[in-house]
C-alpha cells in the first residue's frame, strides 16, 4: 500500500563525486516496503513551482526496526541537484512505496546479481533479502570508477562471491561488467540486473543463451507513479512470437522478468 | 463542514461539488484509492476512450518544461468495449460523477461511441475535439467551428446523456468555437486542453518525445487558461468546466470567479496526489472565511457586469 | 575565444552574433549599461514605437504567474519623432544593430513609421502585428494572414531596411501567417510574440491588471516558442529570430536547433541583468565542446529532414 | 552606479510576527548607496525557476566600513515567505542600490517625516543622515501593533522627537499616525514620508494646506528594475494644472516630491 508522507531528512553525505546517500525517517514507508520498490519524491520547497515533477528514486536501504531508509541518487539534471543541496532537518515529500518488487522463486538456489552505475543502488535490499534466505549469490558490480560501485564495502563484509569491474581499472576488471558474465552464469538458476539499457540487453542475451531467467529493474520517465498517465511504459513481449504490449513501469514493474523486456523498444 | 452548499449544477449535470479530475491525469479512479477518498470527488472525465484499443506513442512519452510538461501519450486506452465490460463496473458505484472522455478520427467514431455509451452508470460525455497528438483529425475538429459542431451534433443525436464538449486552446479566437458547440448542442464547454508544444535535447539535439511535439499542461499554462475561461463565459449561456494548471484551492477560485461553474485537475494529481482533496478543503475555507454560503454565488464574480463598465 | 564563428546573416541583416534583446524588455539598450557590454550584443530591438507618444495604460502593468510574467503596458513610448531626434543619436554608435519595433492602429501607421525610419543608424525594422495589448488593430493584424501581409507590403514599399516581421502565437496555425509575410516580402521572420493570459486576485476578486489581459512571456512559454520556431522553420525560406523564455545558454542553443538563426532574450533580462552575456558565452562552449566551428552549423539540426522521414 | 552581485547572508532574524531582518555582506553595494535607495533581489536558488521575478526591498541600514547591509521585510507572499527560510550562509542575488533616493536641501531645518507600516523601513537610513547633518526631527511611526513600529529602540536612542501610534494601541497613540500630523507639520520646513498610499496621501493633503514640500517613496509592481520594461510607472504632475506623465518608479523614483505625487492614480 503507497502512501504520500511528508518526512524529515537524517542525514545526507556526497558519498563519491556527484553521488549523495540520504537516511529518511519513514516508518510508515519502511513498514511495508519490498526489495526493488521505488520513491516517487518531491522537495517540499519547490511544491507547485519549478521544477514540477516528482523524481523516481530506489530505495537503497531500510531499517523495520528504526524506520530509517536510504537512498543513493546521482546529481544529473536541475532535481537531483536541488535535492543534493539539502540537509539533515530539512523535509521530502515522499510517496511510496510504489511498484511490485523483485520476488524470490524457490528454485533460485543459485542466483547471479548483476550491477552497472546507478542501477546498483535498487540491489542491495534484494542481495540482503537473498542472503537472509540463503541463497548462493554472485554478485557483478561495474561502473566508470571505483567510486561508483555503490556499497562496495557493506558487499564486502558479506557471504557472497563479489566480482568487481570498472572502465578505468581503479577496481577489480578493467572493462565491462558483461565481460565476465558467461561463466558465472553457467549452473545458475536465476538472475537479478538494473542497470544501463545496453548493460541489461547483453545480460538478457547471455541469460537467454544459457535458459536462465530471472528479473530486471527498468527506468522510465515518470509522470504520476500511480499507473494513472501512462508516461512510463516498456515493452513487454506476450504469448508466444513477437507480440508485445505496452506495461507500465510505475506499478506494473519496475521489476519485469528479464526475458520478456524488449529493450530501447 | 456542511455550512456552505458546494453542489453545482451544470445545466442538467449535477455534481456533488465542483472538483473534477481530467482526462488523461487520473486514469479510471481507482489508480488513486491510495491517496483520494474517491467518494468525495464531484466527478472523474476517464482516460481519453476510442472505439478500439489503442497503443499509444512510442517513449518518451513525456518531458518536463518550467512549471510544467509536455505529453504525446497518443490516447493509449483499452477500448470502449473493454471500458464497458470490465471497468465501468469498478467504477460506477463510487459517488463520483463517472464522465467518459471520446476521442475519435472521423465523425462516425465519436457517435458510434456515443451511442454505446449510452448506458446507467455513465454521467455525462466529454467529446475530446481538441487532442493534439492524434494525427489524423483530431487537432483539426477544435480549431474550425463547423467541424466542431458537426461532431457534437452527430453525438447529440444519440445520446440523452449531458454533453460536455472539451475545447483546444490552440486558436485564435476560443469564443468563435465555444459559440459553434454551443449552437450545436452542447450542454456544457470544458476548458482548456493541453498547448501544442515542444522540447528538443540539446544534447541529442533531437526533440525529447518521440512523437516531437507534445501538449503542454501544468502551472505554466493557467493564465492562457484563466484568459480563455473569462472570455467563453462571456460568449455564451452553457456553463462551463474550467481546467489548466490548477495546483491548490486558490488556483481553482481563480477559474470560479473568471467564469467556471466547476474545474478539473490535471497534471497537479502528478505533483500532490492528495491534491483533489486539498483543494476541496480550500474552497470551503474560503467560502467560509468570506462570508459565502453556496459556491454558485463566485462564479463569474470577476466579470465586470456589462452595464458597469462606462 | 575567436575560435568559433558567431556572426549570422539574415537575409542581408548582419548580426556580429546572434544575440539581440527583445523589444519592450530592454529599453533602447542604454538602461543596461551597467550591467552589460553592449557592444558585445549582437541586435537591440528598441521598445515598440509609435508615430504620436503614448501614455501606456494603467498599473498595475505586470502580474507574476508560474515561471512568467503577464504585462500590459500598452505600448508607453515618446513616439518615433523623439525617438529619431533624442534616442537614435544616443545610441547608434555601439556595436549592436538597432532594430526599431513599429506598432500602428492601421497600415498606413506602418508605413509612415517606415519612411520616417529610413534612416542611418536604423539597422532594420522589427513589424509588431502581434502586441495583444492595443485595442484596435493589433491582434487581428497578427492572427489574420491577409492583414499581416498588408501591412508588410505597405511597408516594403517605403524602405530598404531588413524587414523582420514579428508574430503572434494566438493563432491555430502559425505557418500560415509565416508564409503570408514573406510572400508579402519580410526579410525576416521572428516569433513569439507573448501569449495572451490573465490573472485574477483571489482577494479583490477581480484581474490584477488594469487592462484585465495581458501577454504571458518568460520560461512557461518557451514550449510554444520552441514548437512555433520548427513549424515555422519548415514551412518558410526566410530566416527566423526565435524567443520566448530564453533564459540561458541552452534555452537559446533549444533555439537554434529548432530553426532559428539567432534569438531575442525578453524577460530574463529582468531575472539576471547579465544574461545576455552569459548567454553569449555559453553558446560559445557550446559549440567548442561539440567541436563546431561556425554557429550556423547548428541552425535547424534537430529538424529531421524530409528524406530521412521513413 | 547599480551592479548585480551574489552576497552571502550573515544573519537572518524574525524581529515580530512575520516581519524578518535580514544581515547581508556587501559592501560593494554599501560603497555608493544613499538613502532610500532599494535593492532588486532574488534568492538564488530560484534562479531561472518559480517565482520568476525579483523582489523590490529597500535598504534599511548600512554600515559603509563593515559592508554590512540590513533589509527588513514582512512575508506578504511566496517570494517573502521562501526568502524567510534563508539563513546565515546562504546567498542571494542583488541588483542595486537602484533608485534616485531622498534629497537634504539645505532649508530643511526642521523636518517631519512619517512613517507607516512596511513603510518604516526605508526611513531609517535617511533618518540617521539628517541627524548627522544636525536637522530637527519629528518622527512619526505608525502601525498596527508595536511590533510593526521597525527600529523603534533604534529610534527611541536618538536626538529626535519621536511620536508612535498604534491601531491597538499596544504602543503610543492608539489610532492612526495621520492624526497626530498637523500640530507638527506647522513650522516645519520638510517632509519625508513613507507608508500605504491611504497615509500618505492625507500626509500629502495636510502638507499642501500648511505649505509644506516634502518627498514621498512609492511602491509600484517592478519587472526590470533598469528603467526598461515601464511596468512600474506612477503618475506625477508636471507643470501647473492638472498635467501629469508617467514616471519610473525604479530609477526616477522611488523618491519623488510628495506633492507632485497623484495617488491611486
Ligand atoms: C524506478 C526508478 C528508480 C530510479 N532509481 C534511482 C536511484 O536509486 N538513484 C538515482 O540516482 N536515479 C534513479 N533513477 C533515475 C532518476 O529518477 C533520475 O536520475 C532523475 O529523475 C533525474 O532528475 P533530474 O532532475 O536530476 O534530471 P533532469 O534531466 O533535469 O530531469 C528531467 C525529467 O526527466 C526525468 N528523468 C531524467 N532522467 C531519468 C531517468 N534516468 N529515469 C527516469 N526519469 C528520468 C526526470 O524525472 C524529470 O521528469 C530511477 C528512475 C526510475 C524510473
Ligand atoms: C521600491 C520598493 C521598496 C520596497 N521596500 C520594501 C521593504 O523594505 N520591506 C518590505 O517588506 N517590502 C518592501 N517593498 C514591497 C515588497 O517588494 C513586496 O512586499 C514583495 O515584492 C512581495 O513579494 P511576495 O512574493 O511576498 O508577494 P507576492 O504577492 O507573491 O508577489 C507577486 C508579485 O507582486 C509584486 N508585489 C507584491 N506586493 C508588492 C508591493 N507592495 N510593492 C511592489 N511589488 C509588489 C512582487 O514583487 C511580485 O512581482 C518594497 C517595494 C518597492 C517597490
Ligand atoms: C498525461 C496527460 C494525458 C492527457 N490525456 C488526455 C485525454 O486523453 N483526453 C483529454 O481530453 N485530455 C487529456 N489531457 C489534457 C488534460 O485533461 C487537461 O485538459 C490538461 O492537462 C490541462 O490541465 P492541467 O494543466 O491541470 O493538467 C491529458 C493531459 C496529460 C498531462
Ligand atoms: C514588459 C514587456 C514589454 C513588451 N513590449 C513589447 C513591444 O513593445 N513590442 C513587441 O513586439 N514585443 C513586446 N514584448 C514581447 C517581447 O518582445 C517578447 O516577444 C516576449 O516577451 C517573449 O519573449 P520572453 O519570454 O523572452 O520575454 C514585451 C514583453 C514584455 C515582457
Ligand atoms: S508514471 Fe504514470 S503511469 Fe507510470
Ligand atoms: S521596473 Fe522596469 S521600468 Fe521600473
Amino acid at each position: 500500500m503507497s502512501q504520500r508522507v511528508i518526512k524529515e531528512i537524517l542525514s545526507q553525505e556526497e558519498i563519491a563525486p556527484k553521488h549523495f546517500k540520504m537516511v529518511i525517517d519513514a516508518p510508515e514507508i519502511v513498514e511495508g516496503a519490498k526489495p526493488g520498490q521505488f520513491l516517487h519524491l518531491k522537495w517540499v520547497d519547490n511544491i507547485g513551482g519549478d521544477p514540477l515533477l516528482r523524481r523516481p528514486i530506489s530505495i537503497n536501504d531500510m531499517d523495520k526496526d528504526s524506520g530509517e531508509l536510504s537512498i543513493i541518487y546521482r546529481v544529473l539534471g536541475r532535481g537531483t541537484e536541488l535535492l543534493s543541496r539539502l540537509s539533515k532537518g530539512d523535509k521530502v515529500d515522499i510517496m511510496g512505496p510504489i511498484g511490485k518488487g523483485f520476488s524470490i522463486p524457490k528454485e533460485a538456489r543459485k542466483v547471479v546479481v548483476v550491477g552497472g552505475g546507478m542501477g546498483i543502488a535498487p540491489l542491495y535490499p534484494i542481495v540482503k533479502e537473498l542472503l537472509n534466505k540463503d541463497r548462493e549469490i554472485t554478485l557483478f558490480l561495474g561502473g566508470a570508477d571505483e567510486g561508483q560501485l555503490l556499497n562496495l564495502k557493506d558487499y564486502e563484509e558479506m557471504d557472497l562471491e563479489l566480482k568487481t569491474s570498472t572502465v578505468d581499472g581503479s577496481h577489480g576488471y578493467k572493462g565491462f561488467v558483461t565481460d565476465l558474465l558467461e561463466e558465472a552464469l553457467d549452473g545458475a538458476d536465476y538472475i537479478y540486473t538494473c542497470g544501463p539499457e545496453g548493460m541489461m540487453e547483453v545480460v538478457q542475451e547471455k541469460a537467454k543463451k544459457l535458459g536462465v531467467k530471472g528479473e530486471a529493474s527498468l527506468e522510465e520517465r515518470m509522470g504520476c507513479g500511480t499507473g494513472a498517465c501512462l508516461s512510463c511504459v516498456c515493452k513487454i513481449k506476450v504469448g508466444t512470437k513477437d507480440d508485445w504490449e505496452y506495461k507500465k513501469t510505475c506499478t506494473q514493474g519496475p521489476i519485469f522478468p528479464v526475458e520478456e523486456v524488449i529493450f530501447n523498444g | 463542514m456542511a455550512k456552505v452548499n458546494l453542489e453545482v449544477d451544470l445545466n442538467g449535470l449535477k455534481l456533488q461539488n465542483p472538483v473534477t479530475t481530467a482526462s488523461g491525469t487520473f486514469g479510471f479512479g481507482p489508480e488513486y484509492y491510495q491517496y483520494v477518498d474517491l467518494n468525495r470527488l464531484g466527478g472523474v472525465m476517464v482516460k481519453g476512450t476510442t472505439l478500439n484499443p489503442k497503443q499509444g506513442n512510442a517513449t518518451p512519452r513525456i518531458a518536463e518544461t518550467p512549471s510544467g510538461m509536455l505529453n504525446a501519450i497518443g490516447l493509449q486506452n483499452p477500448g470502449v468495449d473493454h471500458f464497458l465490460k470490465k471497468i465501468l463496473p469498478e467504477i460506477r458505484d463510487y459517488k463520483f460523477e463517472t464522465i467518459v472522455n471520446i476521442s475519435g478520427n472521423e465523425v462516425e467514431d465519436y457517435a458510434k461511441l456515443a451511442s454505446k455509451l449510452n448506458v446507467e452508470g455513465v454521467g455525462a460525455l466529454e467529446i475530446n475535439i481538441s487532442c493534439p497528438n492524434v494525427k489524423k483529425g483530431g487537432l483539426a475538429f477544435g480549431t474550425q467551428p463547423e467541424m466542431a459542431a458537426s461532431v457534437v451534433q452527430a453525438v447529440r443525436v444519440e445520446t440523452d446523456l449531458p454533453l460536455i464538449t472539451k475545447l483546444s486552446p490552440n486558436v485564435a479566437d476560443i469564443t468563435e468555437i465555444a459559440r459553434a458547440v454551443e449552437e450545436a448542442g452542447t450542454d456544457v464547454i470544458s476548458l482548456i486542453n493541453t498547448l501544442l508544444g515542444m522540447k528538443i535535447d540539446i544534447n541529442s539535439q533531437k526533440p525529447i518525445l518521440a512523437n516531437k511535439m507534445g501538449g503542454l499542461s501544468g502551472p505554466a499554462i493557467k493564465p492562457v487558461a484563466i484568459r480563455m475561461v473569462y472570455q467563453v463565459a462571456q460568449a455564451v449561456q452553457v456553463p462551463l468546466i474550467g481546467m489548466g494548471g490548477i495546483s491548490n484551492a486558490d488556483d481553482a477560485i481563480e477559474f470560479f470567479l473568471a467564469g467556471a461553474s466547476a474545474i478539473s485537475v490535471g497534471t497537479a494529481n502528478f505533483v500532490n496526489p492528495e491534491v483533489t482533496m486539498e483543494i476541496l478543503d480550500g474552497i470551503e475555507e474560503y467560502l467560509v472565511e468570506k462570508g459565502y454560503r453556496d459556491i454558485n454565488d463566485i462564479i463569474g464574480k470577476a466579470i465586470e457586469k456589462k452595464n458597469n463598465i462606462v
